[in-house]
């Protein structure tokens, strides 16, 4: 039995994979891709599981469906849980309705059916995120990803929507001939280039030059982002022309002026930021080790005697044994305890900050019952601008802190300045507020480094990365300080 | 050692062995550092230098201690790749622990930790296969080399797997050894 | 020569140390050590140099001896290189000279020749800290070391300076028979008493109950740590009643008041911070993972065979290679990078607060000179005294935040909000400030962790702890979750 039992094993692993059917550059369906490959698609399946964590996950919370909203679970709403964020962002949709993000099954259904949706005349810009939208760029645009995606962007919503059937699928990612991962998305690849030739690389290709390990990250990049609709195209853009630190992000902003929307309260106009994982993970210890989304949020987990990456996408905190054992030799509790600690600091510092929003709006309502103009509050509102969009970028970012600890504390200790001196220029418009220095543009980030180019974390010597095969990808880019590249 | 012919990897161990040899006082350095045991697979061999002590340590406590010995992980598993990279290592071990002069705390080099990576891959091929991009075209009834023509054609296949290779030792660096974390 | 060279190397491997004169407990001169210990006596005396680094280290100022400073070299002016120091300081001996801190060898001359001692007349508590005192707590104490140190307590400090003679030596670190490490100074003794006993640790004795590990850093918290002289004994303590982060310290000042001076521009009655990196290293993660100061500032270094740890006391940032590549399979470039990155942040962090602070101390001048009373200034007061002790902590704080990057960031952070919303306070006294929550007592904290035990840091399975020799030490005080046990 010993014997037949490795056997099998031995045949398992050699011939991991069968050809069950074949599969093209035009097969949409994630079920089909699951006929070759059916662990990785039960455990995709898998992403519609919903548990919490200390301030993760999400929560099932059960609801009676309606003709409008068939949905009978839902997340969580995070209003409820805090109703500052609800004057933070008053007068825009997401004051209505914002909930905690759950697995990628449910990301086709979340948009159709946010309330947000219902508010506001959304644009077909919208559907990049929530959809396997691959072949609707090919059919749209005749084969030509980019001009399909301008076609997307130029539809309402609920035509776009129209184009799309799976949430996000096997062939947004991977290569349908060799399993190879590939960046789908123009926004990204756009972004990624503009970004790249900034720094000097010219005729940047996301999906040549690339490093494996980089598109382990890239893959999740693509959504994962801080993004706006630019101009009336409603282009799908990521404001990254300048680099990925909120630095630069506000520099882009400045330099290209973009407001999402009025405060209804205060009437400043100001921006909303939105899910900035991929920038802030770019400015953590883990990146600038070499560390990708994929490894955490993807840990390779056995089955039989396969070892494949976990497609059940989902909280690392749900999974401490595969996504972080690896790498740190402590106990689970430990672990989590570590995570936790660090999040822990990040949400009082956002606590605190959301006080002080919270402070200043009141401010200044008062102050404009009191016959203020907004001319005169010009001052004020360049502040609550600024400060409030720092405050928001780590809100908004979804690991409280963890993927940067030490950038998530100074962005909440200077959005928290900011604010707090709105509010003494409020009462006093003769004080002279202090806007914080900019960090030089690419301190800290992450960077090629050991572990990139698909080699190891061990070389020593660095600089040359001269460690592996990798080297002749590790061109260019190369210690130009860029980041992630 | 792909790139290396045969005729290289012997003239290199001869060269080396001569060179030892040449070498003032050589043979009594050699017997009385227990050179010669440098040439099995005893790990205690390493250890004669008390530099590999904390390496030999670790070893002992790794989850590989019952599995692998040094020489499998840190030479090649061929027969004259595995003593061309004793020969090399051998003579500039020696020189370094006599000279005095190398970098302190000791951190695999690029040449050997490619050896390393390689052995990982030669007794772990099953799940090698499992984890490497361009899977597919393995089990595929077309060969390699066709779809990937294809592809490149299309000119939307990211780099080959060749060079798009993922470390093993970036998740696992501490198999071989304990406290290398 | 290739083979004596081999012998040489073996016998030294065996016989580390030559015992060539006899020491016991009275042996106070660190030379007569130093014939049994050569080596290390060498590395002990390098602590003169001076080499600076980006934060640390420290820069060689020349200057012209005179009769009541007969030093020709000094460390450089903080005071000059950032002179809103001395407005923080109004009114307190730290606005008239405070330099850069340099390397052991200097510290009795420093303090007796640092211009604070001229404008205040200084206790003889002063010196437990800047010098061997062993010696002097046995003879004056008739062998008992705590009566000996309350003695050295009641004196002016010249009384006291008297009856040393050296800077630390070995004699407070290790035990003459053995050289195991021993804690001698009473304060650190009685502090860490309290705490435990606080925790529920009854009779806790450091020098019976803590492990090797723990004593690698414990013998610098005799002196690297916040403290205060206490009462009209001017007895000196540290503030570790409740814990040794900094909401507990503020909690002990709350309930033992004290204040070490009234701001001479603003009033307000506040306190000083001093060196608190035994403190700030247990909120790190490097303290979690068990790594001693002694691990960073005093690395093993090859010295022939042996292998010995570095008594040049020092920056890591100056030893990367051995202080910080044991640990970190990096280049030296990029672990500087990322320590330099963490700093930076900080350094933005505390110049933001110095900012507000002096925008506050304007205010108040203001609001003074326009007639308001302390009476009505109390509030503003009692937010500087807690925003400004908060800023002072990571000021003082020696490492430019590396000790534990988030904590800094955190307090920095929260020292501004309070500042700022003095600043709002000053204008407005209706304005109702909000005080940051405290941490819970233990978040976050270093604990025995794996790597405690004098073993690797790379203990998998946790808790047991029983990956090493030090193993049989790891007792009672293990797993409370209290700090740095
Ligand atoms: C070193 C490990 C690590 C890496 C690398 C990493 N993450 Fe995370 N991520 C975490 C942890 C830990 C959390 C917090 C989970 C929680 O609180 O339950 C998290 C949270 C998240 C969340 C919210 C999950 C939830 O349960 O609500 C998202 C989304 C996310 N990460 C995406 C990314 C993306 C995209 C990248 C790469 C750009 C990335 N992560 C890189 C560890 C990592
Ligand atoms: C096509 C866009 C897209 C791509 C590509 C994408 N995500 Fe997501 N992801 C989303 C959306 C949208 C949600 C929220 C779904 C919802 O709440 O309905 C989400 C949710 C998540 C969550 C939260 C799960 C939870 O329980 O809270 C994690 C973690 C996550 N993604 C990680 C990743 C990682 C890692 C990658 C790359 C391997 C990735 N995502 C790629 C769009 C994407
Ligand atoms: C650049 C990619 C991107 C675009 C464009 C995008 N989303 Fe998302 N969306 C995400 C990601 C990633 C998440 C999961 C992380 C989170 O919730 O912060 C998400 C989560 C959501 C959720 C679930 C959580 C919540 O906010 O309640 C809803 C609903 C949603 N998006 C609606 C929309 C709508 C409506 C639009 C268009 C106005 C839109 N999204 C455009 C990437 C995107
Ligand atoms: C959001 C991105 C994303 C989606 C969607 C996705 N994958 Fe993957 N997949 C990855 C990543 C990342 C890897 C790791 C690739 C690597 O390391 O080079 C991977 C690896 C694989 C592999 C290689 C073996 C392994 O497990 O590492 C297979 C096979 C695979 N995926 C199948 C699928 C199938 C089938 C689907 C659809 C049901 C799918 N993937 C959907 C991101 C994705
Ligand atoms: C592929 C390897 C890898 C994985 C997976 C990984 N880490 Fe790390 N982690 C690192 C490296 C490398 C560092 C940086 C320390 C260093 O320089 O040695 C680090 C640093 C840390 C730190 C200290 C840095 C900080 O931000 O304060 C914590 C805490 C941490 N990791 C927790 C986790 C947790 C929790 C997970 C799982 C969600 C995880 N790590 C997954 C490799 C990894
Ligand atoms: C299972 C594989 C394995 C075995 C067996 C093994 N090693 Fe290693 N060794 C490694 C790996 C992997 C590294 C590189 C670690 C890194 O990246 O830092 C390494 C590194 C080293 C180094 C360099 C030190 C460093 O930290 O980079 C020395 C020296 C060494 N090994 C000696 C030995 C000796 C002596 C033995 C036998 C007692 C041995 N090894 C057994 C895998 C192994
Ligand atoms: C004569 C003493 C001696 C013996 C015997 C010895 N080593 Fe070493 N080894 C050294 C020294 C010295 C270094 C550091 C050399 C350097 O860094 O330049 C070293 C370095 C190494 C390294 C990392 C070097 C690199 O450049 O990658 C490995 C791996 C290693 N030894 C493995 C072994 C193995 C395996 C054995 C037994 C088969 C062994 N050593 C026996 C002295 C020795
Ligand atoms: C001489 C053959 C050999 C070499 C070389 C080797 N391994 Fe292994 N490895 C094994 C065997 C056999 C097992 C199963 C051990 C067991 O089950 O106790 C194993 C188990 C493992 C495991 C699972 C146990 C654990 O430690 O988590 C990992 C991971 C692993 N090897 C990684 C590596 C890596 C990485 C390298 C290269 C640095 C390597 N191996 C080199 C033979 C080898
Ligand atoms: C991104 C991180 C990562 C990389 C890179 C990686 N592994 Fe692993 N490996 C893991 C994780 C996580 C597991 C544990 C899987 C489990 O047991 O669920 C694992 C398990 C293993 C095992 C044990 C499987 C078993 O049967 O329990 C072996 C053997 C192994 N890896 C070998 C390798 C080799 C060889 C390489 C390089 C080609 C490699 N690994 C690269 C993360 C990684
Ligand atoms: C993980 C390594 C590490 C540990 C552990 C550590 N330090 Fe440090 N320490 C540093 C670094 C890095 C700096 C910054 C040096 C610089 O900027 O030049 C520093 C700075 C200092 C300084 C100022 C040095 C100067 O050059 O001006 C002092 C004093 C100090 N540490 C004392 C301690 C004490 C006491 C402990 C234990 C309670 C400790 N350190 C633990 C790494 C460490
Ligand atoms: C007797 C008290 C005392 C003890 C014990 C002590 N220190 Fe110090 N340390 C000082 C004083 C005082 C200075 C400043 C001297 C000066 O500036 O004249 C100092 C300076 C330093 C510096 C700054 C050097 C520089 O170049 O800026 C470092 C680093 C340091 N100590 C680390 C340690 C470590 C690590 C330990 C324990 C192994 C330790 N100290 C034990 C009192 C002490
Ligand atoms: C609890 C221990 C302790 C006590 C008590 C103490 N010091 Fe220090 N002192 C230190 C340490 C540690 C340093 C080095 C770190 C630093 O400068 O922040 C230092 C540094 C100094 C320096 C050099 C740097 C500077 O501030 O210019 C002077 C001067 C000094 N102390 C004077 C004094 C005087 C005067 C007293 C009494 C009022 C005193 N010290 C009491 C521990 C102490
Ligand atoms: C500020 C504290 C301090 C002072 C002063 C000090 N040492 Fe040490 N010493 C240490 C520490 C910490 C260790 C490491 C002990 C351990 O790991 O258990 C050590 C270790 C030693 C050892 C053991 C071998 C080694 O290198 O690890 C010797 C011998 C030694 N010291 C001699 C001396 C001599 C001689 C002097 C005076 C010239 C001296 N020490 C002064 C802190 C100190
Ligand atoms: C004795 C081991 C050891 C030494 C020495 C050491 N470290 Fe670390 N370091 C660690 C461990 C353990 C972690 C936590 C990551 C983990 O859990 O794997 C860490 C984490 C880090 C991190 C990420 C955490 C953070 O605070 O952001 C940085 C950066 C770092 N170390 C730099 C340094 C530098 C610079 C030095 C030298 C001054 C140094 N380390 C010395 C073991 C060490
Ligand atoms: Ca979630
Ligand atoms: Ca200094």
């Amino acid at each position: 039995a010993l014997a037949t039992n490795i056997f099998e094993r031995k045949q398992e692993a050699r011939n991991p994979f069968f050809r069950v059917v074949e599969l093209t550059d035009d097969t949409a369906d994630p079920a089909v891709w699951g006929k070759n490959f059916p662990i990785h698609y039960d455990m995709y399946l898998r992403t519609v599981d919903q548990v919490r964590t200390k301030y993760g996950g999400s929560e099932a919370v059960p609801r009676a469906p309606t003709q409008a909203d068939p949905r009978s679970v839902v997340a969580q709403s995070r209003l409820e849980e805090d109703p500052r964020l609800k004057t933070m962002w008053a007068g825009y949709a997401f004051s209505k309705d914002f909930r905690e993000e759950r697995g990628h099954a449910y990301m086709l259904s979340d948009q159709v059916f946010t309330e947000r949706q219902q508010v506001t005349k959304q644009p077909g810009t919208c559907i990049h995120c929530h959809a396997s939208t691959y072949n609707a760029y090919k059919k749209l645009g005749d084969g030509d990803i980019m001009k399909g995606f301008d076609a997307l962007n130029h539809m309402t919503y609920f035509e776009a929507r129209k184009q799309v059937e799976h949430p996000v699928a096997c062939i947004d990612c991977h290569d349908s001939q060799t399993m190879q991962l590939r960046v789908t998305k123009p926004a990204f690849i756009q972004a990624m280039g503009r970004m790249k030739a900034a720094q000097g690389v010219q005729d940047y290709n996301v999906n040549r030059d690339a490093t494996r390990q980089e598109m382990r990250s890239y893959v999740c990049g693509q959504c994962h982002v801080e993004y706006y609709f630019k101009g009336p195209e409603k282009t799908l853009t990521f404001p990254w022309d300048k680099g990925l630190k909120i630095d630069n992000i506000l520099a882009y902003y400045d330099e290209n002026p973009h407001t999402d929307w009025k405060h209804a309260e205060t009437g400043a106009p100001v921006l909303k930021a939105q899910h900035p994982e991929f920038e802030m993970w770019n400015q953590g210890v883990h990146a600038r080790s070499g560390v990708s989304c994929s490894d955490c949020h993807m840990p390779y987990t056995r089955v039989g005697a396969q070892k494949i990456s976990d497609h059940h996408v989902r909280s690392p905190l749900l999974n401490i044994n595969k996504a972080c054992q690896t790498c740190h030799h402590f106990s689970e509790a430990e672990l989590r305890e570590r995570a936790e600690a660090l999040q822990e600091r990040t949400f009082r510092l956002r606590n605190q900050g959301l006080d002080a929003l919270m402070g200043l709006v009141n401010d200044v309502k008062a102050a404009k019952a009191a016959g203020k103009t907004d001319a005169e509050l010009a001052g004020v509102y360049a502040l609550q601008r600024r400060g409030q969009f720092m405050l928001d970028f780590i809100e908004a970012e979804n690991s409280m802190g963890f993927h940067a600890p030490e950038e998530a504390a100074r962005i909440l200790g200077q959005a928290t300045n900011l604010l707090r001196q709105a509010q003494v220029l409020v009462r006093d418009p003769s004080f002279k507020p202090e806007i914080p220095d900019m960090l030089p543009a690419a301190a800290g980030d992450a960077h090629a480094g050991p572990g990139v180019g698909g080699k190891t974390v061990g070389n020593p010597t660095g600089g040359s990365g001269a460690s592996g095969q990798g080297q002749g990808q590790q061109q260019q880019g190369q210690g130009q300080g860029g980041p992630a590249h | 050692m792909p790139g290396v012919s045969r005729r290289v990897t012997i003239s290199a161990v001869v060269l080396a062995v001569l060179v030892g040899t040449a070498v003032g006082a050589a043979g009594f350095t050699f017997v009385y550092a227990k050179g010669s045991s440098y040439l099995t697979d005893d790990p205690a061999a390493c250890a004669n230098c008390h530099v590999m002590n904390e390496q030999y340590s670790g070893w002992t406590k790794s989850s590989h201690h019952n599995v692998a010995v040094c020489n499998d992980c840190h030479t090649p598993h061929n027969f004259f790749g595995k003593y061309l990279a004793k020969a090399l290592n051998g003579w500039h071990h020696s020189v370094a622990f006599t000279s005095g002069d190398f970098h302190e705390p000791i951190h695999i080099g690029a040449r050997n930790l490619e050896v390393t990576e390689a052995a990982c891959r030669s007794c772990h091929q099953d799940i090698v296969q499992a984890i490497e991009p361009g899977l597919l075209v393995r089990v595929s009834a077309e060969g390699a080399g066709d779809s990937r023509k294809v592809a490149e054609r299309q000119g939307n296949l990211h780099t080959p797997p060749g060079d798009g290779t993922m470390s093993c030792v970036r998740c696992h660096r501490s198999v071989g050894h304990m406290e290398l974390d």
